[in-house]
């Protein structure tokens, strides 16, 4: 038998595999091909706290191993978000983990309220990857101040109850000094990684494929960026829980995050290739972990790191 | 719970026959079962490539026409444009080849309880979906005539088992090198202002749609139209599909084209918003 | 016809197609494979002072759709170089742009010196994504303030008559910025993208399976990065010559990145898939380009950027 | 120039056969005019997973035999053993299928212009280029013994025809489940006290081509291995594939196994180093 359970801060789950939010709408959808309650959790949409249309069509691009997106956080808005869609997961049994989205520091500060006093929720992430409109639609998840602010003003809004965790973006320089700057700010965990600032051009209009002409990179062929930005992160923060994500399509890429430090893995774009790609992700996983003589997931996590000497103690554990 | 994909499911059906017909390939699958659920205006999303693609989104297909009884059992016919590199794909399998398939997905075209008299008007490869549509149509009682419309002949789908279903068959090729010469959209006001269509059941390019959509507008004629938005998942869950539709009190959202979709009420899509967004949210 | 020509900074080419450094070693090995005056010219493997072994292998990890490395510069130093990489492809009446590659602001220097008086040179690349020794290791190309050093001091020992490209990394948070330091320094050109920091973990033994953990991201995954990186740059600084790469291995990709912005195009990782990769690639540019009614590379360039409204006035120029 | 790959050509070959042999795939592939270059020990280099795969660098194979009067001209032989999904993709192929693969690749083994005794020690598959060499050696008169080894009879790939060009074949498996119990390497030292032998040529796993070095240290043996190391490119333009070789002063740099091996006088590498890098450049 193998333990698959993990926690990420004070919230514990049955499965290390997460949906990777945007991947899974509101659950309703994924739920006519899984089991909800069989999967760690589900990672929301980002809400944000009025409704939204989103970016204009065509909203994505197939590239090699990958796709690019620009669906601009289209979604109800955060009351409809908790009057709809979560009493539905809450009633299904689904864990939740709600992921926000604002525009201004005071925005996710709202949100945070909001989400405070709803039921059935076991984290709330927080999207920072968000064009900050009070500067220059500068993204706060590349502004290691601004990153900070909204942490800071999340979790004086929240309490200390439910676990933070922080998402960041690969597009930065110095990725392990923004993560360190939210975790002082008071996040709990770090979700690694969004999607990477890309663009595809279409050969026939010869302009800008997507309506928002850039959009998010996802998918395999991002894959070694997260692993990457995982290992480091975990590297500098070894006591901070990582939710990894970035390119999941295989129990094997599960592992592959999970040995460079991810406590869960959430899985994105690969459920757009096959609904039901979790479930399939997660038997493989176990079984890999099987084959290598792990007994829980825990142990495996960041076990990549461990020094060239080590001899293998995982029995005596 | 949303009723929409309760009957789809994923599995991995087998080439019957793949043949080129015009520009396009004719795709039987071996589904079994599944055909029970498959009702026309529905897609099917297929995974492409094979085992070591570098592509990883499903590529959506409308079902052109199943059958029940045949010499395989269940089957599915699907009619293939080679377009990019997935489709092409498709169309490269030949017989027994696997096929991973999520079906079926999406909205169906509504069926009338009385018997009205409706056209069928497909541009390009579009025509697929509608040679099924009068089949049931047919049996309703209804009265089908179908205008299929293309650039060229090649790339007009007209089988010859699909025309018994139809009272009236005309093609429309803008090259003149089928049927007559001109657009499929352009005998329709005539039709319109004659009474003599209730219903308008319209598959093909976007543009031809909205046309449609403009003609009928201020008349009685309802108008159903299978839409086509670039689709990553094909079942609801990325949100990529959209388009701007306008609800009972004429707010306008973006909804869904899988599962909102592919057949919706020509008459609430905000064409003139197709591609943009609206402006403020209602 | 088609005029392939084009032009770095006063550097002219006959074709807009080049080798990337680092992909074509000294340019000996791939002339077995095709006629190296065919091409615009062979960028060098960026070559730097002293002799150099290179990092450990495994030195190459195999990704989807894309390769991760970590060759760490092994190479003859600048003196042998100079002494018989370059006089054998000048002999060979190839085009050459030099890379060059330091681990301090000085060391730039003194490589320019040394490429100064060397004959038949088109070109400088000036390869800044190395760590700085002077700043715990801190890549210069994620540093502003060291790119603009390093080119400062090449563009002084050189003078003005060879065109310096300084070539960047995309793993940066502001890459506009960066870039328009490097211009104002004194770079008549730039290089975009040099690879994406990555890592694969091996799951047989469980660790980072390169020699040297990390490594650097290259082939079509990295593509739409590399068109974002190439159309913000040149929306930025849209009169600043730009050589592209990153992923291409088709005539398609070639102008893609051109539309984008790039008024050369180098061509990496698809040559160890195919060493003649370059030419098959400028034989389906020009087709693609004929098909499109362009009757030169240079009216592609950045044609992406048009505005919406604009008739199509190619015609007439 | 160097003459390194100088008759190095890409082509599509045709497969003309692929059979299971143990765990192994033996595949033919008819590669024409092409075999009068390729020499044992030289290795060819293949694209793997079809048009639109996500792999994007060929792989590395050696030539096993070639032959170039058979029912379909030119042949060429691999045994490959499906361990990735590269080389399963291969094992896969079918009889017609079309291989791109460029070849013939790196040095190869050296043949002596005086009959000598000469030891052919193959770790898995390998045995594959040892059979041509053995063939090549006997026709200059050498006496020509080969050792085999592998973890288990499965892994062990000596064909029938093979035998014929071996005075001597003996087969070791760690498992003793064919020949002998034991490691290929163990009989070496009392062959060369002996002096039964004066050259080895070896291919197979690095550690068994180390152990073979260290035996024939200080020895007067001559030791060719074909090495294996990661090729991104197999043809001297990335530099992924070095291992560290010492000069004739002694002097250690990373050489290209492509085009400075795969086969390499045994004595010249710095076994200890490889993973490692020189400490300090001469
Ligand atoms: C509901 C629906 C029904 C369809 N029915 C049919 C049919 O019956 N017969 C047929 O030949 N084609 C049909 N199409 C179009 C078909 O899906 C595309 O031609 C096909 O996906 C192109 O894939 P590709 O790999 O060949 O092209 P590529 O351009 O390589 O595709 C790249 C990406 O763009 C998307 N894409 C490209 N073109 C279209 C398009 N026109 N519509 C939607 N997405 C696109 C692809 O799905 C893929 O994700 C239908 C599309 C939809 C949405
Ligand atoms: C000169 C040479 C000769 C070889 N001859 C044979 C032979 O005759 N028969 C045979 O079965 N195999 C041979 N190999 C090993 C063979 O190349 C690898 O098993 C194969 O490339 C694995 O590819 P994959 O896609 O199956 O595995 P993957 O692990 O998916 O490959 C991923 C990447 O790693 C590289 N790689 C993985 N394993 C090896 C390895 N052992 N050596 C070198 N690169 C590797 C691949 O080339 C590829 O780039 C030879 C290798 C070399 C270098
Ligand atoms: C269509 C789409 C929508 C996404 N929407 C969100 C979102 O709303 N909030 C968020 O934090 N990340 C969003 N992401 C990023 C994913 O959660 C994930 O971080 C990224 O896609 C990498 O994982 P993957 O490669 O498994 O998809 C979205 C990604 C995709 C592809
Ligand atoms: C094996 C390898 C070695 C490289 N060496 C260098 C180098 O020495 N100097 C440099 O500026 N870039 C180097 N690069 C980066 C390439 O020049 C190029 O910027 C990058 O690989 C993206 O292009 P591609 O996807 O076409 O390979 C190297 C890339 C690879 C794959
Ligand atoms: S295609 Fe994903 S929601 Fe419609
Ligand atoms: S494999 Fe590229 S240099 Fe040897």
């Amino acid at each position: 038998m193998i333990d698959l359970s993990t926690t990420l801060g004070n919230a514990w789950f049955p499965s290390p595999l997460f949906t990777a939010s945007g991947c899974a709408s509101s659950g309703k959808e994924l739920a006519q091909f899984i089991d909800l309650r069989e999967i760690g959790a589900v990672v929301t949409k980002s809400v944000m706290s009025k409704p939204r249309h989103g970016r204009p069509t065509p909203r994505i691009a197939e590239t090699p191993s990958g796709m690019i997106n620009s669906i601009g956080l289209q979604g109800p808005g955060i009351d409809q978000f908790l009057a709809q869609d979560l009493p539905w997961l809450v009633s299904q049994k689904a864990r939740v983990i709600v992921s926000i989205a604002g525009e201004t520091v005071e925005e996710y500060a709202t949100l945070a309220r909001k989400v405070r006093s709803a039921p059935g929720i076991s984290a709330l992430e927080v999207n920072i990857s968000c064009p900050n409109v009070e500067n220059r639609g500068l993204v706060f998840a590349c502004d290691p101040d601004a990153s900070r602010r909204v942490i800071d003003g999340v979790r004086k809004t929240l309490g200390g109850e439910l676990p933070i965790i922080a998402k960041l973006s690969p597009d930065v320089t110095d990725l392990v000094s923004i993560a360190k700057g939210v975790v002082d700010a008071g996040a709990d965990g770090l979700a690694l990684i969004n999607t990477v600032l890309s663009m595809v051009i279409n050969l026939e209009t010869m302009r800008p494929h997507l309506g928002a002409k850039t959009g998010g990179l996802s998918g395999p062929a991002i894959r070694p960026i997260a692993v990457r930005a995982i290992y480091q992160v975990h590297e500098a923060l070894p006591t901070v829980p990582i939710l990894g994500m970035g390119g999941v399509a295989t129990g094997r890429d599960a592992l592959e995050l999970i040995l460079a430090g991810a406590k869960g893995v959430s899985v994105g774009t690969a459920s757009f290739g096959d609904p039901a790609a979790i479930i399939s992700i997660q038997n493989e996983l176990k079984e890999l972990l099987k084959v290598r003589e792990f007994t829980s997931v825990a142990q495996a996590v960041g076990y990549a790191h461990r020094p060239v000497e080590d001899i293998d103690t995982r029995h005596e554990q | 719970m949303s009723p929409i994909n309760k009957f789809s499911g994923r599995m991995i059906a087998t080439v019957v026959s793949n043949k080129r017909v015009g520009q396009y390939h004719q795709i039987l699958l071996n589904v079994g079962e599944m055909v029970n659920n498959c009702k026309p205006g529905n897609f099917v999303a297929i995974k492409v490539g094979g085992e070591n693609a570098k592509m990883i989104l499903r590529r959506a297909f409308a079902i052109s026409r199943v059958s029940l009884t045949g010499p395989y059992g269940g089957s599915m016919e699907l009619i293939v444009a080679p377009f990019g590199q997935g489709s092409k794909w498709l169309c490269s399998q030949d017989e027994g080849s696997e096929i991973d398939l999520i079906a079926p997905l999406g909205t169906a075209f509504g069926i009338p309880t009385q018997p009205v008299r409706a056209l069928l008007v497909g541009g390009g490869y579009g025509s697929a979906p509608l040679f099924g549509l009068a089949e049931v149509l047919k049996n309703r009682g209804c009265r089908v005539d179908m205008y299929l419309g293309a650039s060229t002949g090649g790339k007009i789908y007209a089988p010859m088992e699909g025309k018994r279903s139809v009272n009236v068959l005309r093609i429309y090729t803008e090259d003149g090198s089928m049927g007559e010469r001109g657009r499929v959209t352009e005998p329709i006001p005539t039709l319109i202002a004659d009474g003599l269509v209730d219903v308008i059941y319209s598959c093909g390019p976007m543009p031809m749609l909205r046309a449609i959509s403009e003609i009928v507008a201020g008349s009685d004629v309802v108008h159903q139209c299978a839409v086509e938005e670039s689709m990553a998942c094909g079942v609801g869950i990325c949100m990529t599909c959209v388009l701007p539709v306008a609800d009972a009190d004429g707010n306008v959202s973006m909804r869904r084209s899988c599962i909102d979709g592919p057949v919706m009420d020509g008459a609430n899509v905000a064409w003139d918003l197709v591609g943009k967004v609206p402006e403020v949210f209602p």
